[in-house]
């Protein structure tokens, strides 16, 4: 990666090392730590799958009926009892998990031979290992097979029909017309379902349901338009909200390549338990890793709520914790799709420069980082045409700066979820604009002293005041008195946190502990 | 009378661009059921400009038409809750002081699952929103914002428990008509329980009309562009006339 | 019977985009006219999604509409003279040796005081165009083009003196229907000599449709995206047509 | 200005005596002629105007009368028969326009004393030098009163309704949108009138007809709203075709302020004789020189024809003869707009780069020239969204190029001329744009050896081989041979020649003398 803005490496060095630092103690926190999805996560790679006649799905039932029978039982990991159960009972998983939908409760048999239930773990272990290898090792054939025919950046397209038959066609077409990474956004408020639905789902509003059916349609129907095209379709969805980790997991069996995933958007955004949610995501980011699934972050929220040039700083900031906080769960560079956005001001004078400085910084400090970027949504308005040419301008800094994923910005953004026509037109324009200038990345440098320098130089000693001002009280406290995006958030406020389980002396999870041990990081073992 | 007709480069040349998706192949059948398409919504000639496909079975059209049609705009009534004639928010205070002589309490929340809370903070907050301080900033104003995600249940017991004079709904996804749902729900939820006549009841969104308000049984309605001051100069002015009537 | 509508992003949800300028200053007034005018067009719904001045007494809409209104797309004929089922270069130039066995003549110009002659010498000149040979590279094909701005009386001497099988005439520019009355006086002409049916007789140009032409009495009419190849093979199938006839 | 692409200042000025070497036999031609259009444009400066019944204008019947008394009148220059008229009847210039509209014939009186005439001549002189004066003035305290109104570079709009009175309301609305330059197009083969029509006019087809009416007409408008706007709006108006000098004279006059105005394109793009075209633009320019009149010259018409990427170097030979028949005409480099193009295929990779390299090429040779930047036509559709964001790019590079007047694209351009909204839209692009990026040019340098910078020097290696292969064998010759525009124009070929007029040892012509001297250029004094 080229380097044309002369930042100074020892300054972005010490930025990193503040993130570093931020991030410390909390992950001492997360590491004593499950949640109630976290424990449901488990149990989906391990196979629990299915719902009860009322729909609620066989992963919560199991951690309801153990938390039932004795609350202190989760300390364990609830994996104990599922698996007791299956050994006791002879069953395979799917026979067990229709026995539990039809009301049977895990925790009613008494727990047998450890030996045996470790035996039988390490198997399931070794399924779930072997089925999310053989995806990651699909995808990359594929990917390789193929390789050069993908846009450079990607080009993600949306699709949020709510009926996710009707999402199938929309994802073709798209396909068809260029795109390169399908996103299924999911319906209204699901973030803040404790649970996650089950089966093809046909009713949602401004999204679909993420379930696990849902993914298995989509994925099927994009490797389909894939073959016809010879081009690998990434599918994404959101492992996000209060199933982070149960969502990766479908995403790993399902072979979805992305996954929307922040440390603190959950937090921030939708009012989600900070220690909640940071145990969730670690969990979710270690299946990512292990799946070799790519996350994509969060950063472009701070721009639709606080303003993009004043608060420019909290997007490299949040960068950098992403960063942090996805190296602690095996994340590589690659798989890290930190995420910025497009969204100043289009009055500004020369936004266009600082729009440039910020995703050219972005690009040099995490040069190996596949960086996700967000197109104009806050000041798109009703004026379609105004908003093709933030479109187009839009997509000339994306490929100017050599982002990597690039999410199409449609011209009627500020009406409606998109028509297929919208996104015909944004790749359309994507493909013209970015073939026209395709080599002014290469071409270009900016002057010593210049507009862009200075900009990335000044947001950069922003971001360092700003996570040294982190550092010096710590981060549960600084979310608390609203550093971040301008939200307090008390730390035992928000959903969920009575989902969180504090791991016991004897806590058991032989997925946390492959995956550990695959992914070489650090142990969550006991708790602290 | 005033005759009014689309105008291109003419008086009444009836000049409208068009855009639209069809589910056919694209194609010289396609352009011709485009054009024709458009002949029928009273065009008098189309030119399809352009066709593209989006896969197999969809196509893209720009069209320009030339219409006949026209509209008598003297009986064209505009049914926005204008800026127009809305006190600033000095006059506002001053309002209150003169006409009611208390503060006047008004709560708001982005209802149902809606999660964007941009718009009713541009409304609500202290800082206001294109240099239109928001209603937390007015001295005879008590402003309550629950923020977003907010059941309608909850919101009328706050607004109960706070003997609040207005509430404020803001809705900003529509899709499949959500926004309908929410918005109708708050109005049955106050009627079952009588309360319907002790507030102002205001709803806003980029996409909510007054119409549309009015219709679903609020006292007004607040689209793209409204601020603060045309919000408060509504609920006082709507207070007083409740007072007199 | 397969009816079709507009779709945005659900079977016959009926959406399509429009945009246009009335004659009336902005506002919500402006922006209720503008509702009302698309309503007019056989629209259930219709969101003017913005509006803009143009001047003190101009503004601009942009709307999107809902439509009900369908076509039967069985009944769709397209009209277009079409490339499917036409020859490439070597095919024409066999169907003229075995069918008419001799060099067929053709004369082009961009008549009146159209100067824009590079459609017509996209289908003409030896180079072509979009990698389409013109008809000057066609070895059974005599081809003069003779450029812009031919008057009708003296594109009809020459096509007389050099005894043309067919003449092709381009018109670009459309303002006032300034080329209707060209097309049309041409036909005129040619039918006052007496001389229509010697001549095939082929329009062409980027506002030129395949019906337009014919109405007007030509034989054909190409639009955009028009090559030689679709040219010459419809002159020399009607040209064994005739002869036949 | 800035020098970024460091072309060689020798092989610069290298090119620029090749086109001087090129133009200076052309000079000697002109300078023995004359021709109808020349006289009747000195008899428009005289103040003959008006026309019969017929429709015939005072000028021509003027011409046409000496003509038919006897040929070689003309040698003398016809002014001597009309101010002797003068003299002769006593009458006033506009008595005398009446007499002649209804049937008198000033060659029908004998000569008189020839002081007596030459003092009504300086009379007259001094009376048509004062008001262009006059005019000229009036533009520049305006410019300054108002100076920093206007947008950079200059927005240039067209009207083009056919109805002077349709275009006085389009003009007027588009000045108020924010241009800054209004262009009446010219009906349709109003260039092949060898007259100018009279009056004011309602019907043209594309385009308004030229006159001096409806000059007055539309300046009058634009000078209403430039006073509301607080904004100089410059008017425009074609100075071209076979009575090039009769409407620089009228736009002199009327207080026009750009003339669209070529050395060569009558001949290559109207089929106009080439003698007669040389000789007919000097005098129009030097008609232009002294009313402060900028020049825009007709480069883009190469690139309508011939493929922009690979005939870019016609452009630059182009604007080096143009340049050089201006300074000849005694036009300095700030009112010579020399015209490009952004013409290039939207699907050439990297064609972005190409236009930045051509535009800013033009920049640093011809620093002082207000260049004018033409939008994309040939490559717009009848996809608006396409040809939007085509603009969009092409507003970028002229920006960035620090260009000085910009043609706006519309989005229709290749639908319709343009309605009131499309200009709306089209101002609206441009302001977003350039607002938006505003400090590139200052901030951006290209990368040595890149693509824009070899580009630049190929295109001027072409031009300089171009020029000495025209040099090698004269340009009469090489517009014959089909060197230029790939059309080839016989010398006595073409519209007007027969209208061309050789000077006589005893022609007179006191504007043109005194437009001489004021402007300093060398002598167009008796025969060869
Ligand atoms: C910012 C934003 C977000 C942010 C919201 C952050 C936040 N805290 O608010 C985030 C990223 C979280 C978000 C998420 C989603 N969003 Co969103 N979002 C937007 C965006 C870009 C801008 C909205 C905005 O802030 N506008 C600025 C404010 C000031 O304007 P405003 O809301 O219109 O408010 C003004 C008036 O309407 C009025 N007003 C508004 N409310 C009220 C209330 C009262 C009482 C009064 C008097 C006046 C009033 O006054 C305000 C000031 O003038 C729009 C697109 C766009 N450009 O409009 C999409 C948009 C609104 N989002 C959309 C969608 C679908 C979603 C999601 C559902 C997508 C998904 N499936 O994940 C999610 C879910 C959110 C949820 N559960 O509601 C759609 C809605 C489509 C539709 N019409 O149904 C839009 C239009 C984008 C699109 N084209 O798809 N979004
Ligand atoms: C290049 C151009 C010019 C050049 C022409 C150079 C030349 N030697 O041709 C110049 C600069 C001289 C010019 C001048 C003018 N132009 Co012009 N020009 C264009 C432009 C940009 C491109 C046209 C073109 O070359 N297209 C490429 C060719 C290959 O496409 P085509 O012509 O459609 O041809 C294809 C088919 O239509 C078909 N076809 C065409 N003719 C024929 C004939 C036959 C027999 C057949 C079978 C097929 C066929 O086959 C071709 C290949 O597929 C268009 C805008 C646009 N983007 O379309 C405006 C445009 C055509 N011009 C326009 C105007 C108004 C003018 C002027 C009148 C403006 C003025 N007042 O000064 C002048 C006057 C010219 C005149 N007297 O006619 C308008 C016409 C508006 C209208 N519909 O009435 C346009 C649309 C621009 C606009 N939006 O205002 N122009
Ligand atoms: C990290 C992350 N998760 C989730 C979402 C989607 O929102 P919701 O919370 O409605 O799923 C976003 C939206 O931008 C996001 O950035
Ligand atoms: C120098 C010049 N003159 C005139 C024209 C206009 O064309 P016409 O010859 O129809 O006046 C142009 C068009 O681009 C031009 O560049």
């Amino acid at each position: 990666m080229q380097n044309k803005l002369h930042l100074s490496a020892e300054r972005v060095a010490y930025a990193r090392r503040l993130a570093e630092k931020i991030a410390e103690p909390v992950a001492r926190f997360i590491d004593g730590h499950s949640s109630m999805t976290v424990e449901r996560a488990t149990l989906r790679l391990a196979g629990a799958d299915g719902a009860n006649p009322d729909g609620v799905p066989v992963p919560n039932l199991v951690v309801d009926q153990v938390r039932a029978a004795d609350p202190s039982f989760l300390e364990d990991g609830v994996l104990l009892r599922y698996v007791n159960a299956l050994v006791k009972s002879g069953s395979t998983v799917a026979e067990l998990n229709a026995k539990i939908a039809a009301g049977f409760d895990v925790s009613s048999l008494p727990l047998g031979e450890r030996a045996a239930i470790e035996r039988k773990a390490a198997e399931l272990v070794d399924r779930a290992a072997e089925r999310i290898r053989g995806n990651r090792e699909r995808r990359e054939a594929k990917r390789s097979e193929w390789a050069g025919k993908n846009n450079d950046p990607l080009l993600y397209l949306i699709v949020a029909t709510g009926n996710i038959y009707e999402d199938v066609k929309q994802a073709t077409a798209a396909a068809e017309q260029g795109a390169d990474v399908i996103a299924v956004i999911r319906t209204t408020a699901q973030s803040l379902l404790d649970y996650v639905p089950y089966g093809a789902t046909t009713e949602g509003f401004g999204g679909t349901y993420a379930t696990q059916e849902n993914f298995r349609i989509m994925r099927a129907a994009l490797d389909e338009v894939a073959e016809r095209q010879k081009r690998y379709i990434l599918l994404t969805n959101y492992a996000s909200g209060l199933c982070m980790p149960e969502i990766a997991a479908m995403g790993a069996l399902e072979r979805l390549d992305m996954m929307l995933n922040d440390s603190m958007y959950g937090i921030l955004f939708r009012d989600i338990n900070m220690y909640r949610t940071f145990v969730d995501q670690k969990f979710s980011r270690m299946i990512n890793a292990y799946a070799g699934i790519i996350i994509n972050t969060g950063e472009d929220n701070y721009l639709t709520t606080s303003d993009a040039y004043e608060k420019a700083y909290t997007v490299l900031a949040s960068q950098l914790l992403n960063e942090r906080f996805g190296f602690q769960a095996g994340l590589p560079p690659k798989l890290l799709g930190l995420g910025h956005a497009f969204e100043m001001d289009p009055t500004i004078r020369n936004g266009f420069l600082y729009e440039l400085a910020q995703a050219q910084m972005a690009r040099e400090i995490f040069p190996e980082h596949p960086l996700k970027y967000m197109p104009p949504t806050k000041f798109m308005s009703g004026d379609i045409f105004k908003g093709l040419a933030m479109n187009t301008m839009f997509n000339f800094v994306s490929k100017a700066t050599n982002q990597g994923i690039h999410l199409l910005g449609m011209l009627t953004e500020a009406i409606h979820t998109p028509f297929m026509m919208d996104r015909f037109l944004a790749v359309d324009n994507a493909k013209y604009v970015m073939n026209n200038m395709e080599g002014f990345a290469d071409d270009v440098e900016f002057k010593k002293g210049g507009v862009v320098m200075t900009r990335a130089r000044e947001v950069l000693d922003q971001t360092i005041a700003f996570l040294e001002e982190v550092g010096g009280m710590g981060l549960f406290d600084a979310i608390e008195r609203g550093l971040f995006a301008e939200v307090k958030r008390p730390k035992d406020g928000g959903k969920g946190l009575e989902g969180l389980i504090k791991k016991g002396p004897t806590y058991w999870n032989p997925f946390e502990e492959r995956l550990e041990r695959e992914l070489g990081i650090s142990g969550a073992k006991g708790g602290n | 009378m005033r005759v009014v007709r689309p105008y291109g480069d003419t008086l009444d040349d009836g000049k409208v661009q068009l855009s639209f998706t069809l589910p056919v192949p694209d194609g010289a059948k396609g352009r011709e059921a485009a054009r024709k398409l458009v002949l029928s919504w009273g065009f008098k000639d189309c030119e399809v400009t352009h066709s593209h496909p989006l896969s197999a079975d969809f196509s893209f059209y720009v069209a320009y038409g030339k219409t006949e049609a026209s509209i008598d705009y003297d009986s064209v009534v505009a049914d926005e809750a204008e800026s127009d004639g809305s006190m600033d928010m000095d006059g506002v205070n001053a309002f209150i002081r003169e006409h009611i002589g208390r503060k006047v309490v008004i709560v708001g929340a982005c209802t149902g699952f809606d999660a964007h809370t941009v718009g009713i903070d541009a409304i609500m907050n202290m800082k206001g929103y294109n240099h239109h301080y928001g209603l937390e900033r007015y001295p005879m104003v008590e402003a309550y914002n629950l923020g977003a995600q907010v059941p309608n249940e909850k919101l009328i017991e706050f607004a109960a428990k706070v003997k609040a004079d207005a509430i404020l709904v803001s809705q900003v996804v529509t899709q499949k008509d959500v926004h309908l749902r929410n918005l109708a729900e708050l109005v049955e939820l106050l009627e079952a329980r009588g309360e319907r006549r002790k507030y102002v009841l205001v709803a806003g969104g980029p996409r909510i009309g007054n119409k549309l308000a009015v219709e679903l049984g609020y006292d007004v309605g607040f689209g793209k562009g409204s601020y603060a001051d045309h919000v408060a100069s509504f609920v006082v002015r709507k207070m007083v006339e409740r007072q007199r009537s």
